[in-house]
């Protein structure tokens, strides 16, 4: 088996070269889907990181009505800090809040004149990791002796959490779907290409070639047009993407884009391995059906 | 060497082809098959490296029932079996020195000898001058000799040429005919269908007539007509 | 010509049947690119429409101090919503932002007990038709002599209108480019099955055919897939549209879906007329190219 | 009606074909190009019907230069000229009525006279059994009759057959001979390519033989050999 691989190497190469035309159809086929696919993949990521940082930014507001020193709060808030699941913990003075709510309607309210005393209680802003821990978290919040009250707007984060779970789903279903057609594409075009020598198939087995022999030479050329339509789809990604991502950080700062490199070159290589990978399949698939059709 | 046992064949649209037919060639024969066109000539060779199946009847080649070959062995029963194909079948995208070499590529032989052993084969039937020719550039005749010269070069103990002098002048007919002769003497079954009448005529060899499908003559040392 | 239009109907059936393995290869490739371009089509139409709802929302409060009758407050309101841009003009007396107020912080502070009166204003909150249309409403409003102060959060809206024309530029990019990716897969297939009949077509033109003559078949052939595959297409689009649309109104009733029907038609039809065209264009290219190379 | 003057061809590849071939064609002849395999028969053929272009020299078919033909204009010269091609071209997914129709349909036939047309050149050539039969169920011989059936269909002013006879028995060789020679009385300008002696001695007709690109011999009321 392996003393033909040379020999292989060189018929694939060989088949590549003298049906140039069809084989950069192929390849171009293949970029394309395969560009489809990554900018699927890169969509729902991103869509998944911007609606789970818009979550993160729903907080728990947890009062207190007794008038504490300062000391007693910062202790409050890193204990607050300690509990599981917390990501950040802010101190609002009842001082501070009724400046902010002044800031709010006081302009038009000559309060100070109304109100004597400061309506408002201390407030601690709890994040949380994700929203579905906010119940837990809050329930846990509310057990300090020291928190009269704990808000959480319970409805609103509902929606957000639903929304949350159908972007990631409806995003996980998308990308098996898109991945199902970018297969069927990439491993149709190769069809095409081996259904166009269906004769030279024939012929070879008619001088004695077994299926194993016939099969190789296939199948280097599918990896072959695999893995060029992998790299080109790559490239073309890789730098779209680039540019994509500066524009936007530009326009909309505040977008939590995903630019990690890591995420970002696993992607590409799942594109380049899954080019390559598809396009072997493809050529399995297609040799040996027609291997099978064949006397 | 290869045995016909009441062999018929009809083709799965309904054409009868071959009716009940009974033959045996030893190892050292040289056959002639001749017959019209439409005897079935062609179809009868088909058989015996199983390119078609028998409808009824047993083909057996050297002692195996082909018919019942296992779908992997097939290949090596065609090692066997060099064949001149009537349509000569290169591989288009292969210059003449690859269709000749992938003969004994399958095979496994190694690189150093498969060389050799093609240009042997294509000096043998007058091709030295075209080797790196593809078959759209060759004349009809280069194509047959092409295809002669792949279906020798693995000294294979059988041989079936159909209709290999069909587009050859007679000059060069007549040196084929003589290459076929001399590996038949180097002991191998020779089986040549053709229209050619000057041939069958002055080789003098066992002669098989069909006329539809049947056989109506088997004569030793025979003529091309009666 | 037309005297040969059923003979080429004829050719372009039958070796649409003969190659019947090619053609369903080829047909199942182009709709499985159309599927991907609809279900893109459909999510940044989504998208807009999701963006545009959320940034519609956005509404501008106008505050009156001054104490009027709900006669008065009911003719401003109707000349508001006269303004040009305006959507819907909502009423908020002082009585109903009190309580909202209270309702909102109310429990743990006895307001009623700290405050004699309530120091709310009127509020008239504004619903514009489209964000950019903000800052003149806004503008148009404030000269109302009535009206104290107009509030809206300019910021934020900002940062939404810009995403807002982000999403619907990117949107539109996106389409151009899965239009384009969609043209190419579509082409390219078509063109390997043409190309797969090469030696077809040089005998043609050696026996006398002209080239109108063979093209003609093969782009009546391109059309047949062409159609099918957007048939195929349409079908598989619709169905799983209706279903994820009944999900999502399920699961996420807040989420504004898009389920006008004559858009939908319209986007179906784009389907099927872009398939066809494709097809048509497809078998053209392929075929005069195959035309020009040979003898 | 045929004229070459001082035609070479070199292909593209370097390899040289014809040289300085000249040779004049009446409209009511009958020419035998005879001469060893490779030796420039078809290739003088294809220049003809403008399959290959000279590479110096004048093609003339009919009083016009066929090298500077309008593109658009080739087909109809095609239509003019019916060709036997020694590989026979037929097309692979049409059946032996389809592919003799086609020549007649791609001239704008109507379909009534098509189908009348296309029975009679199948019967001359005693192919009427196989009309439904795809190309790859025929035999050699077969293939070759459908492929003349086709050439003649159209009754074109010129026949230019190639190898006609290199997979027919004897018998259907001299019939088809006799046919071409009938379409010849019939006033069309025939050219056969063959490697047939006994057809060539017996006809007794002009014959032209090439060697190795040159014409070697030009001579009315020849024979195969010298
Ligand atoms: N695959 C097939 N399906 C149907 N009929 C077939 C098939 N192959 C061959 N035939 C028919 O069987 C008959 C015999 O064919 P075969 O090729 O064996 O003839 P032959 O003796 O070789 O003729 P020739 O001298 O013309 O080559 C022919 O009439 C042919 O049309
Ligand atoms: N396209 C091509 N490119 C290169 N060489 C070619 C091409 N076509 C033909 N030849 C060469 O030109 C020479 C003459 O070929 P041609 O087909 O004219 O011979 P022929 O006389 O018809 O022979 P035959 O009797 O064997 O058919 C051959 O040596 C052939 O290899
Ligand atoms: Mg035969
Ligand atoms: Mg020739």
């Amino acid at each position: 088996m392996f003393s033909n691989l040379e020999f292989f190497l060189i018929e694939a190469l060989r088949s590549f070269r003298r049906g140039a035309l069809m084989s950069l159809v192929a390849i171009a086929t293949i970029s394309v889907s395969l560009v489809i696919f990554g900018l699927f993949l890169l969509l729902v990521i991103n869509l998944g990181n911007i609606v789970g940082t818009v979550s993160s930014r729903m907080d728990i507001a947890a009062y207190v009505e007794k008038d504490i020193s300062l000391e007693e709060a910062g202790e409050l808030q890193l204990k607050l800090g300690k509990l599981p699941g917390v990501e950040k913990v802010e101190f609002i003075s009842k001082t501070e809040a009724w400046r902010n709510f002044k800031q709010e309607f006081g302009t038009k309210l000559e309060l100070d004149d109304i109100m004597t005393s400061n309506p408002l209680p201390h407030t601690f802003s709890v994040k949380v990791r994700t929203p579905d821990l906010l119940p837990a978290v809050a329930k846990q919040v509310s057990n300090f002796q020291l928190i009269d009250e704990v808000r959480y707007s319970g409805k609103f984060i509902d929606q957000i959490r639903t929304l949350v779970d159908a972007v990631r789903l409806g995003g996980a279903a998308l990308v098996v779907l898109i991945s199902f057609a970018t297969l069927l594409i990439v491993v149709n075009t190769i069809r095409l290409t081996v259904l166009a020598r269906e004769t030279d198939i024939s012929i070879m087995k008619l001088v004695g070639a077994t299926d194993t022999f016939i099969k190789w030479p296939f199948i280097i050329e599918g990896v072959i047009l695999g893995v060029l339509g992998g790299l080109v789809s790559f490239i073309v990604l890789k730098f779209s993407y680039d540019a994509i991502i500066l524009r936007v950080a530009a326009a909309l700062p505040f977008l939590p884009l995903v630019a990690d490199q890591r995420l970002l070159a696993v992607i590409h290589l799942v594109m380049i391995v899954g080019g390559t990978a598809l396009g072997m399949l493809g050529a399995y698939i297609s040799v040996s059906r027609v291997l099978k059709s064949e006397v | 060497m290869i045995e016909l046992v009441n062999v018929s064949k009809s083709f799965s649209n309904g054409v009868d082809v071959l009716f009940n037919i009974s033959l045996n060639i030893g190892k050292e024969e040289f056959v002639f098959i001749v017959g019209p066109s439409g005897a079935g000539k062609t179809t009868m060779m088909k058989l015996l490296y199983r390119e078609e199946m028998p409808s009824s009847g047993k083909v057996i080649v050297d002692r195996v029932n082909v018919a019942e070959l296992d779908y992997k062995q097939v290949p090596y029963l065609r090692r066997n079996i060099g064949v001149v194909f009537q349509d000569y079948k290169l591989l288009p995208k292969r210059t003449v020195l690859e269709n000749v070499a992938f003969a004994l590529r399958v095979t496994g032989a190694p690189r150093s000898t498969i060389r050799r052993k093609v240009m042997q084969a294509l000096e043998l039937v007058g091709m030295l001058r075209r080797v790196n020719a593809f078959p759209d550039e060759l004349s009809g005749g280069e194509k047959q000799r092409a295809c002669i010269a792949r279906a020798i070069v693995n000294n294979p103990p059988i041989l079936l040429a159909d209709e290999p002098t069909g587009n050859l002048d007679p000059t060069t007919s007549w040196d084929i005919i003589q290459l076929l002769d001399k590996i038949n003497r180097r002991n191998t079954t020779v089986l040549v269908a053709t229209h050619n009448k000057s041939i069958v005529d002055s080789m003098k060899r066992r002669v098989v007539a069909l006329e539809n499908g049947r056989i109506v003559r088997d004569q030793l040392l025979g003529g091309y007509g009666v």
